[in-house]
Formats: structure tokens, sequence, C-alpha cells
């Protein structure tokens, strides 16, 4: 397994955003958590990518345990992600926003920096040939130079995927990537997905459209109020009893409240 | 294009270059004085003796018909803009000697520059213990705090006092070397120091050293500070019920007509030493005092005193020199004696002011300093 | 003397308290580092002093000044501001443009009013004082102990006792969130800057009638105060604000009282950086911290 | 060549201040551009001065070895306090290191053998303008190059977005401490340098005015690249200079510079983002 979680907890004053989650993510392939809104997958993604502290539960990746380990030094372990709200660095030009995504690669030493070494060099010239290849895959390669916040919304989406893949991760975690897309930007994103899965690296994903993942996924996990109530292939889930009670019963719930989900 | 360089040559020239000095020309003087920020209120008072004495000076010239041409700069009460206004003074206006800055701390900071350069600096308000010791260049006519407290702190004792507490701000050079000199003056006049409590210049509450020294009972209380905080000092000490047995003694920075203006009621029975004060009875005080009156609608007080003084006493200096060069004029203002608004002065072995036997000790007596009884 | 001392350093306290009031609701709900404010605090006292000196009772002056400085305040948070919130400039340049401003303000009122102290006419308030166990308070003393004790309760009841007050916690706790919901921020942000002003105003006049020293940089001497006080007491908590002043003032007088008046603001100074420490967003603040 | 010498000697404390703000400039720049708003680089400032003139008045050292040293001790104080300081954010981060400010100008007034308020007099001024310039050039060049690296991306990544950063396996707790460090050494040298070349220091050349004034020249200048602060320090400092015929509204008038200055430039007067990496094929 790639990526393993047992009994995984997190809580918040009085609420228990995830509760007890067992995950298991083998190498290779596209996963996703799904449920619906506040199910806790947002929380369980930063569990994982260790932006949130789990209050009870183990994690480990590649085989060596990560509960305590801080965020960045799970970034150097190859864990990369993207966010729910893009988190693009808007003032950055394109290809530095791909770059960094290529800092925990990067060890050059101040002397080396400020000497311009040629050791330096080369680690730059290196850096920027992968960032452009990160760019090329996501079909940003043109744009290289363009501020990032000047981006339209969905190439923003695509920067952030390309930021994460630039430093070659064996894990991508994406958090909603389709949201806010129109269905032939999805399709898209679909391919591109497939694209970076067929490259070699395993991809998780944290979505609520539940049609976008079925299509995509290789095995899906789907939360309701913190817990696992299902963890298998696409298939079976939509059989579910569990799963489509939670969604249905989600839904009616807020319809009965009168909002708009 | 060539033309145009020429021109701005010339301007840049004429801007720089010191024009060959004509016997005509007026004599330049220049001054640093705090003219804005918080403590602007001593360098506008200085300020405005200067410009009184340039008045009356101009009225025959010096050298023989030369008239002085007085460059005031602002420092802004700090460190480099002192510092900064004088080297503008003696690098531009090529000034042959200068007066000020206001402050002690400024003096520190800017004294050595006009020192190093040979132009002779005379302190007006600068009494803060060291000032004369930056070199030989550096002069004051302000009465160092070492000659005029122990007069002040003997009438104390000379009033019944056994017991004091001292006070001061510990913040700036000028009182903390107040309160040095008080530590010692206390000591040689018989009197026992029960406290030492010290306040920040700006601070505006003195309750809990008051409240401390209350509890001591001592018979005096001596405050070396700027008037402002001395006056919030006594305010509050009323306040915490302080009352007439309790003699206060200031020290330089108290004698201010704005003590009472500030303190108002609070300042009754204050004891201040002081080289000057307003309704000192000779001729040359009242006259000053007049035209002062007359000119700004207002009382002068020390610091304006001392700055008309200072000029005078530096254009008989200028005229015993017999030109105005920087050295020489420094060597004249050694030999220099003049009678002003301060009584007859001179220069002593350290360039500070020779004799302490004009210091009067003055009490606030119904809102004003008279001779204290 | 134990007993004097703590009614001292809660006098110095109500001071500092009631100076910081309007600060932290600035602060807090405005969300700007408005270093202007120390000027509404001048310009309560002098206007204070006019009024007084034109034959105003201090009944009517100290309102009226409050309101005037809330007026100014509100004109220059206008001028100096809205420009940069419709702008979308970060906390950075608001508090330069500030900063700006108020060197212009003080300098512009030294070079026009000159930088004497001056003092509110006598006996506009009995001079004496009430002694009672050996401790001693005077009449403007008490005053400012009522009037920090009576704007605390005042602007307690407005944040949550009001719709009004509901409408300023909203937009203090998400602005574009607020304006969403129909609430005039800009409005909004016009009556939060009067408020303050005014009770910059009404503290200026009663900390100059207790000081008895009126002048143009009054405020600013406060102000290093005033941060240490709002940021302890976390931003934008009026009680939290009471609560550190008070705290602050006796520290300093215990401190002054009892180790030595040398160390009162290392040691003010030392506990701020203590607190901050182990509680990094303030005694009474929550952190504002949002992660993914 | 007399005029030369008085336009040398007229200006030279206003040289020595441009060089000694740029530096200052410069050291509120690093944390600024972690994003961080602390505000300790004049009681750093004052802890390279004071250090640096002990070691000069009652050590007797010579200035060579002064210089270096008077570093060490601000980057000390930086790493023994920067551990609890640097969990705090934005207004709180500003007041502890202000608070942290006020507590060593407490010290310096209250220790006989830093001169209490008297301050130190009498510093030799071993400073010459040449080596101030040449710190200030070679601080900008640093700080270029280093813009331009991968730890440039890091530092302007975390003020940014310091969670974006961190997942991108950003440091985030090292390089705010480094960036502090680096703010040490640099308002240190600009201690000493000023030190010894004016003679003079008291504690309240170091207290919270000099640190808002340190603020204003970053926040003026922009902190897009190292030339913006400088820039803004040489404004700030010339100003008051430039306005000085102007007499008692001079302040006002700096005052309202200042004002209109922010209202149309926001972002600061050089509001250019350096690129964040060397181009490929390019020289340095």
């Amino acid at each position: 397994m790639l990526l393993q979680t047992s009994a995984l907890s997190r809580h918040f004053a009085g609420l228990v955003a995830v509760d007890r989650v067992d995950l298991a993510i083998p190498q290779g392939g596209i996963h996703a958590v799904i449920g619906p809104n506040g199910a806790g997958k947002t929380t369980l993604f930063n569990l994982i990518s260790g932006l949130a502290t789990p209050t009870a539960g183990q994690i480990s990746f590649a085989g060596q345990d990560i509960t305590l380990l801080p965020a960045d030094r799970r970034a150097q372990a190859g864990m990369a992600r993207t966010f729910q709200n893009i988190r693009v660095f808007a003032t950055m030009s394109v290809l530095d926003n791909a770059l960094t995504g290529l800092h925990a690669r990067l060890s050059a030493s101040l002397p080396a920096i400020i000497a311009r070494l040629p050791g330096f060099r080369r680690a730059e010239r290196d850096a920027i040939a992968r960032a452009q290849a990160a760019l090329a895959l996501v079909g940003l390669q043109d744009r290289a130079y363009t501020q990032a916040g000047a981006l339209a919304y969905g190439d923003q989406r695509r920067l952030e995927i390309a930021r994460a893949m630039a430093g070659g991760p064996r894990l991508l975690l994406l958090d909603e990537p389709a949201a806010g897309m129109n269905p032939a930007e999805r399709a898209a994103l679909a391919t591109l997905i497939r694209a970076i899965a067929a490259q070699g690296t395993t991809v998780l994903l944290v979505e609520h459209d539940m049609p976008f993942v079925m299509g995509l996924s290789d095995s899906v996990t789907v939360l309701n109020f913190g817990r696992r109530i299902f963890a298998g292939p696409p298939g079976a889930a939509r059989q579910d009893p569990g799963v489509i009670e939670a969604y249905i019963g989600h839904k009616a719930a807020v319809r009965l409240a009168g909002q708009a989900p | 294009m060539l033309k145009r360089r020429t021109l701005a040559a010339a301007a840049l020239a004429a801007l720089l270059l010191p024009m060959a000095a004509s016997a005509a020309d007026p004599v330049p003087l220049g001054a640093v004085e705090v003219l804005t920020g918080p403590t602007a209120a001593y360098g506008t008072a200085a300020k405005a003796g200067l410009d009184l004495a340039l008045e009356a000076i101009n009225g025959k010239g010096v050298l023989g018909g030369r008239k002085l041409s007085l460059t005031v700069e602002d420092s802004a009460g700090t460190k480099d803009g002192a510092i900064n206004a004088m080297r503008k003074l003696i690098g531009r206006d090529k000034v042959v000697a200068l007066i000020g800055p206001t402050l002690s701390n400024e003096m520190f900071a800017a004294g050595p520059v006009a020192n190093a350069r040979g132009i002779p600096t005379i302190g007006t308000s600068t009494t803060a213990n060291g000032i004369t010791d930056i070199g030989p260049f550096i002069f004051r006519t302000a009465m160092p705090e070492a000659d005029v407290i122990p007069v002040t702190m003997r009438k104390a004792a000379a009033r019944g006092a056994k017991t004091i507490a001292l006070m001061y701000a510990n913040d700036d050079a000028f009182s903390k070397s107040g309160f040095e000199v008080m530590q010692k003056a206390a000591a040689t006049a018989g009197l026992q120091i029960v406290a030492t409590e010290s306040f920040a210049s700006k601070d505006t509450d003195f309750s809990a050293q008051l409240t401390k020294i209350k509890a001591l009972k001592p018979d005096a209380i001596g405050i070396s500070a700027l008037v402002e905080p001395v006056s919030g000092v006594l305010l509050q000490a009323r306040q915490l019920g302080f009352g007439a047995e309790t003699q206060f003694v200031g020290g330089n920075g108290s004698n201010s007509p704005k003590l009472a203006a500030i303190a108002g009621a609070a300042a009754e029975g204050m004891l201040v030493g002081s080289p000057w004060f307003v309704a000192k009875p000779d001729a040359a005080n009242q006259a000053f005092v007049a035209a002062f009156q007359s000119k700004y609608g207002k009382a002068p007080d020390q610091f304006a005193a001392q700055a008309y003084d200072t000029l005078f006493i530096l254009a008989e200096a200028i005229d015993r020199a017999g030109e105005a060069d920087p050295a020489k004029i420094r060597d004249a203002l050694t030999k220099t004696e003049h009678t002003g608004a301060l009584g007859p002065f001179r220069f002593g072995e350290n360039r500070s002011p020779a004799a302490t036997e004009g210091v009067v000790v003055l009490e606030l007596h119904d809102g004003a300093f008279r001779i204290a009884p | 003397m134990l007993a004097q001392q703590l009614l001292n350093g809660l006098l110095l306290g109500a001071t500092y308290a009631l100076f910081a009031l309007g600060f932290t609701l600035m602060f807090g709900v405005l969300r700007v580092v408005n270093l202007t404010y120390g000027f509404y605090f001048t310009a309560g006292a002098f206007l204070a002093l006019w009024l007084t000196q034109a034959g105003a009772p201090l009944f009517l002056a100290l309102p009226a000044a409050a309101i005037a400085s809330g007026l100014i305040a509100t004109l220059l948070d206008w001028l100096l501001l809205t420009r940069l919130r419709r702008a979308g400039a970060d906390e950075l340049a608001s508090l330069m443009v500030t900063l700006g401003a108020v060197l212009a303000l003080y300098a512009g009122m030294t070079a026009w009013l000159g930088p004497d102290i001056r003092r509110l006419p006598p006996g506009l308030i009995a001079a004496g004082a009430l002694e009672a166990f050996g401790l001693r308070i005077t009449l403007a003393q008490i005053l400012i102990l009522a009037a920090c004790a009576l704007l605390v309760g005042l602007l307690l009841w407005l944040m949550r006792g009001t719709r009004l007050g509901l409408a300023i916690r909203a937009m203090a706790e998400r602005p574009d969130t607020a304006a969403l919901m129909g609430i005039a921020t800009a409005r909004l942000a016009a009556l939060v800057s009067f408020v303050s002003g005014a009770l910059a105003g009404a503290g200026g006049v009663l900390i100059g009638l207790n000081f008895n020293a009126i002048h143009p940089y009054m405020g600013e001497s406060m102000m290093l105060r005033g941060f240490v006080v709002i940021v302890v007491g976390g931003l934008g908590n009026i009680f939290g604000a009471l609560v550190a002043g008070l705290l602050l003032g006796i520290i300093e007088v215990l401190t002054a009282g009892y180790i030595s008046s040398g160390l009162k603001e290392a040691v003010a100074f030392a506990l701020l950086v203590l607190v901050l420490w182990t509680r990094p967003a303030g005694l009474f603040g929550t952190t504002l911290a949002r992660k993914a | 060549m007399a005029w030369f010498d008085d336009l040398l000697f007229t200006y030279q404390n206003l040289a020595v201040a441009l060089g000694v703000n740029g530096l200052l400039a410069l050291s509120m720049y690093v944390v600024l551009a972690v994003g961080q708003l602390s505000l300790g680089q004049a009681a750093f400032m004052g802890l390279g001065a004071y250090s640096s003139a002990l070691m000069s008045l009652q050590l007797g050292w010579p200035f060579w070895a002064v210089l270096p040293l008077s570093c060490v001790v601000p980057v000390l104080f930086a790493l023994a306090v920067g551990g609890p300081t640097l969990r705090l954010n934005g207004v709180y981060l500003a007041i502890a290191t202000i608070g942290l400010g006020e507590v060593l100008r407490g010290v310096y007034l209250n220790v006989d053998v830093l001169g209490g308020a008297m301050g130190l007099s009498g510093i030799p001024e071993a400073a010459p303008l040449w080596l101030i310039y040449a710190m200030l050039a070679l601080a900008v060049l640093v700080l270029w190059q280093v813009g331009k690296s991968g730890i440039g991306r890091a530092m302007e990544a975390m003020r940014l977005d310091e969670t974006a950063a961190l997942s991108m396996g950003v440091n985030i707790r090292r390089y705010r401490l480094a960036t502090l460090c680096a703010s040490a050494v640099l308002a240190g040298l600009a201690g000493a340098l000023s030190a010894h070349s004016t003679d003079f220091i008291g504690p309240n050349d170091f207290g919270f005015e000099p640190a808002v004034t340190i603020l204003s020249f970053a926040l003026l200048g922009g902190i897009g690249s190292p030339f913006a602060p400088v820039l803004g320090a040489w404004l700030l400092t010339l100003l008051p200079e430039v306005l000085r015929p102007l007499a008692d509204v001079r302040l006002v008038m700096n005052g309202a510079v200042i004002v209109v200055a922010v209202l149309f430039l926001p972002r600061g007067l050089l509001a250019w983002r350096m690129p964040r990496h060397v181009r490929p094929g390019r020289a340095a």
C-alpha cells in the first residue's frame, strides 16, 4: 500500500469531522474519496497532507509512519496536492509557480546560489526544464511568463496541477479538481488525470460529483458524517444501499431545509 | 546643449562656492534649534531670543559696520537632524560660528562635527555634564547644573529640610546628568537622600513613585527633568495629598514660565536655581524683558534670555577677533566679557560660565518666580 | 500603601483602557492599523480646551468635543482609506497612509498652534480629593473611572445587544460575506470610524483633564501603550481592552512601587512578550488563522 | 577643489544615513519578503550599535574585527527569541517584536556600562563611507541572487500563501527563523556602521519610532525586489533635507508626500516584481 490510514480521527471543539477512517490506497491508479458536503473529505485530505494534525489514528506513506511528520516533510517524501479553493501564487509568473513545486528537489547551498556556481546553474536549468514539462502536461507551456493571477479560472486549476506535478510526486492529492468546471472542461480534466496516472503517479481525489468520479476511478471510498461507509470499486458503490441513503437522504434533508445543495 | 551644461555648472558653482568675502558682506553665523516636533518649545524660545538680539546688534553692526546674517536650522529634536543641520550650516552657509543645538543629547552627537572642523559652537541650553569636554571649540553660556543645583540645595537645607527624595527622567541625558548633580549636592548640603525614583520623559503618571515617597515623609523632593514631566509630578503630588510641608526643588528644566502655566497652583513654593530670572531688577535685564515683551507679546523664559545674551557675546568676540575667522573668534571668546540680561559674563577655563555668583534661587509664588526669601 | 498603589494602578489602567476602547474597535472591525487614532485623542482635548475657554461647561464641552472628533475621524477615514479599501490593497498600505497622515497632522498642528503645553481653565472641575481609609482619589479620577465603566458597558450593549452590533460583528468576521448579506459596509465603516473617533476624543478630554496637559503630541505618546492593550486584550475585544488596560496599569504601578521605577517599562513589556509567547492571540483573542 | 570638500562635508552625515538606512530597509525587506510583520529591526540595530561601540571603547578592538562580531550579537538574540516569537502572526508578531525592543531599551537605560540615558560617546569614526556603500551593494547583490533561486521562490511563495508553500515542501519555520537572522545581520551591520560614523549613540535611537520609520522605508519603496526598499529609504531620508527651506511646515509636507505616494502607488514606488528564476541561456 502506498498510503494507509488506520482509525484516523479529527475532532473540532465538540464536532467529529473525521471518525476512525481506514483508508488503503495501493500504488498506481486513480482513487477517489466521495461523500456529501460536510462529510469530512477536505479534513481527511488535510490530515493526509499534514495541514491538520489527527486527534487519533495513524497514517503511513510508502511504508513509513508519517503521522507526526509536518506537511513540508510529507511533500519532500513525494506527496503533492492541490486545493479546493485555488491557491496559485497570484503575483508570480506561471513558470515560477511551477518551479515552486520543485522546491523539495532543490538543495543548492547559499554560497553556490550567490556565486552562481556551475552546480547551481545546472540544477536551475534542470528545474526549469522539469517545470516546463509539467506546464506542457497541462497545456500551459505557452503561458509560462504570464502572471498566474491573470489566468482564467480553469487555467489556474490546471496550473495548480502542474505545480503539484513538477516535482514528480508519487502521490497526487486533488481536492475537488472539477469544482466550477463546465462539462467540456471536466472531460479535459478527466483526460489529464488519466494521463498523470499513466505516467505512474498515484492519484487520490476528493469530489462530491459522483458521475465524474465513477467514470474515472479505480476505487472509491465514501464518507458520511466523518465515517467511512463504503470502500470498493465504483460500480459496487452505486448499488450500495448505505451510499444511496447518504446521498438521497442528504439531498432530501437539504430540500426540506429549503436551501440549494 | 553645451550652453545649458555651462549654465548648470554655473548655477551649481553659485550654490556651492563661497563667494569671496568682501568687507561689506554680512558675517555668516548659524544656529541649530529644535523648531519642530515634541520638544520644539525650547528651540522656538531660543530662536526668539536670537532674533531679538540680531535686530539690536545689526543696528550698528560688527567689525565696523558689517551685519550679522544668522541662519537658524531646525534639528527636529533628533540626533541626525542636528548633525545634518550643523553640517549644512558649516559646509554650505560657511558660518564662522555656531549657536546651539538646543538639547544636550543633540550636542553630544553634533558637537564633535563642529569641533573637528574648528568652528566655535556655543550651547545656550545644554546643561549636562561633559558638554565642553567634546573639544576646545565647544562653549556654553548655559550654566551647568553642577554650578546651579548646589546653591538650590543649600537653600532647601537652610529652610530646614533634613531628608530629601530624588526623582528624575532616566531616558534623557540632561535629566540624568542633573540627577547625578543633585545626588552629590544634596549630600554636600547635609541632606539625607531617602529615596531615588525615576520615570520616562513622556510619562504622565507618577503616582506609584509618589505614593512610595509619601510613605517615607521626606522634607523635600528634588526633581530633575524637563518642565512637562516636572509639572506632571507636581500636579499628581497634590492629587496624592502632598502639601506645603514638602519642599519641592527643581533643576534647570523647571526654570520656565511654563511651570506655572501647566502646573498652576500645584507648583507653588517650588525652589529653582537659575542664572537668570524675569524680574531681575538690573537695567540690562529690564531692557531685554521689555523688548521681548513688545516684540512677542509674552514674557521671555530662561532659554530666550540665554540665547539673547549669547548672540551679543558672540558679536563682541567677532569684534575682538578683528575678522570673521573661526579660530580667531574661538580665541576671542575665551577673553570676551559681557554684561547682559544674565548679568556679568565670561567663559571660565573649561569654556563654561566662569562665575556662579549670578545664580539666584527662585521660588514660585502666586504663579510667578520671585527671589526665594 | 499597597491599597493606594492598587488604586493608582487602577486609575492608570483606566486611562489606558479609555484610550484603547475606540482603537480596538477601529482595528478589530475595520481591520486597519489606523495610526491616525492618536490624533483624534489630541483633537478631542483641544476642542474641549477651546470650548471651555469660550465659557462652555464641561458637561457640554465633553460630548461636543467627542462628536467633533468622531466627525474628523469619519472624514479622515473617508479621505485616506476608502480608495485603498475599494482597491483591495493589503493592510500594510493602509498602515503606511495613516502613518504619513498622522505625521502631517501632528506637524501641522504644531506649526499652527505651537508646541506649548496648555491646560484647561482652572476650576473646570473641583480640585479637591476624597479621602477614605487612607486612600485619596480626585474628582477627575472618579470621572475617568466612571466614564470608562460607562463606555465599556455602552459598547458591550451596542455590540451584543443591538442589530447594529450584529452587523458590525459580521463585518469584523467576514467583510465580504457581510457585504453579500446586504450590510452596507461603507456606511458601517463610516459609523465605526465615528464611534471610535468619538471615544478617542472623549478619552482625550478626560485624560487631558486628569493630567492637565494638552499638547499636539499627547495622542502620539499614548499609541505604544494603546497597541499593547489592544493586542493583549485581543483585537476588537472591548472587554479584553478593559482588562488588558487595567492589568498594564497595575503592573506598571506595582513594578515602580515595589521593584524599581526605572524598570517599570522593561517589566511591562517583558510581560507583554511572555503573554504573546504563551497566548499568541492575546488573552481574550481567538486565533483568526484558517487553514485550507 | 575646496567646494567639493565642502560638499562632502555638508552631506557626509546624509551620505552615511542613506547607506545605513538602505541597509535597514533591506533588513525590513527580508522579513516582509516572507510575509512577516516583524518590527525588531531597530532593536537589532541597537544590539549591533551597542555591542560594536563597547568592543571599540572598552576592549579597544580594531574595527575590522568589531564589524563582523557586531552582527553575531543580534543573530544570537534572534535565535534566542525566534522560537516562541515566530509562531505569532501579523500585528501580534509586530507588537511582540516592538515589546522586545522596548525591553532592550530598558536594559540600555538601566545598565551603567551601557551609559544609561547618556548613551555612549567618543566612538571612533572608523567606518569609511565606501565601506558603508560596499556593504549596501553587497547586500543588494546577495538578496538579488538569492531572490532568483529556489530560496527566493520559496520566500515569495510563503508571503503569498503559507499553506500552499508548506504543501510545496517549504519548511516555514526554518525559513522564518533564517530570514529573521538575515534581518538581524543586516540591521546589526547598519548599527555598527552608524555607531562608528556618528560618535554617539543613545537608547532612544533604537525605540518604537525608529522601528516604525524602518518599516516605512520598505513599505514606501515596495517589496518586489531588493532595489525597492532602498529607494524608499533614500527618499524618506532625503525628503526632510530637501524640504528644509519650508521651515516649520516641512514635516507636514513630509507626511503629505507619503500619503499621496501610497494612495496612488499602494504597492510601493517600485512595484515591479523581480522574476524568481534565472532565464536559461542568460548570464546571471
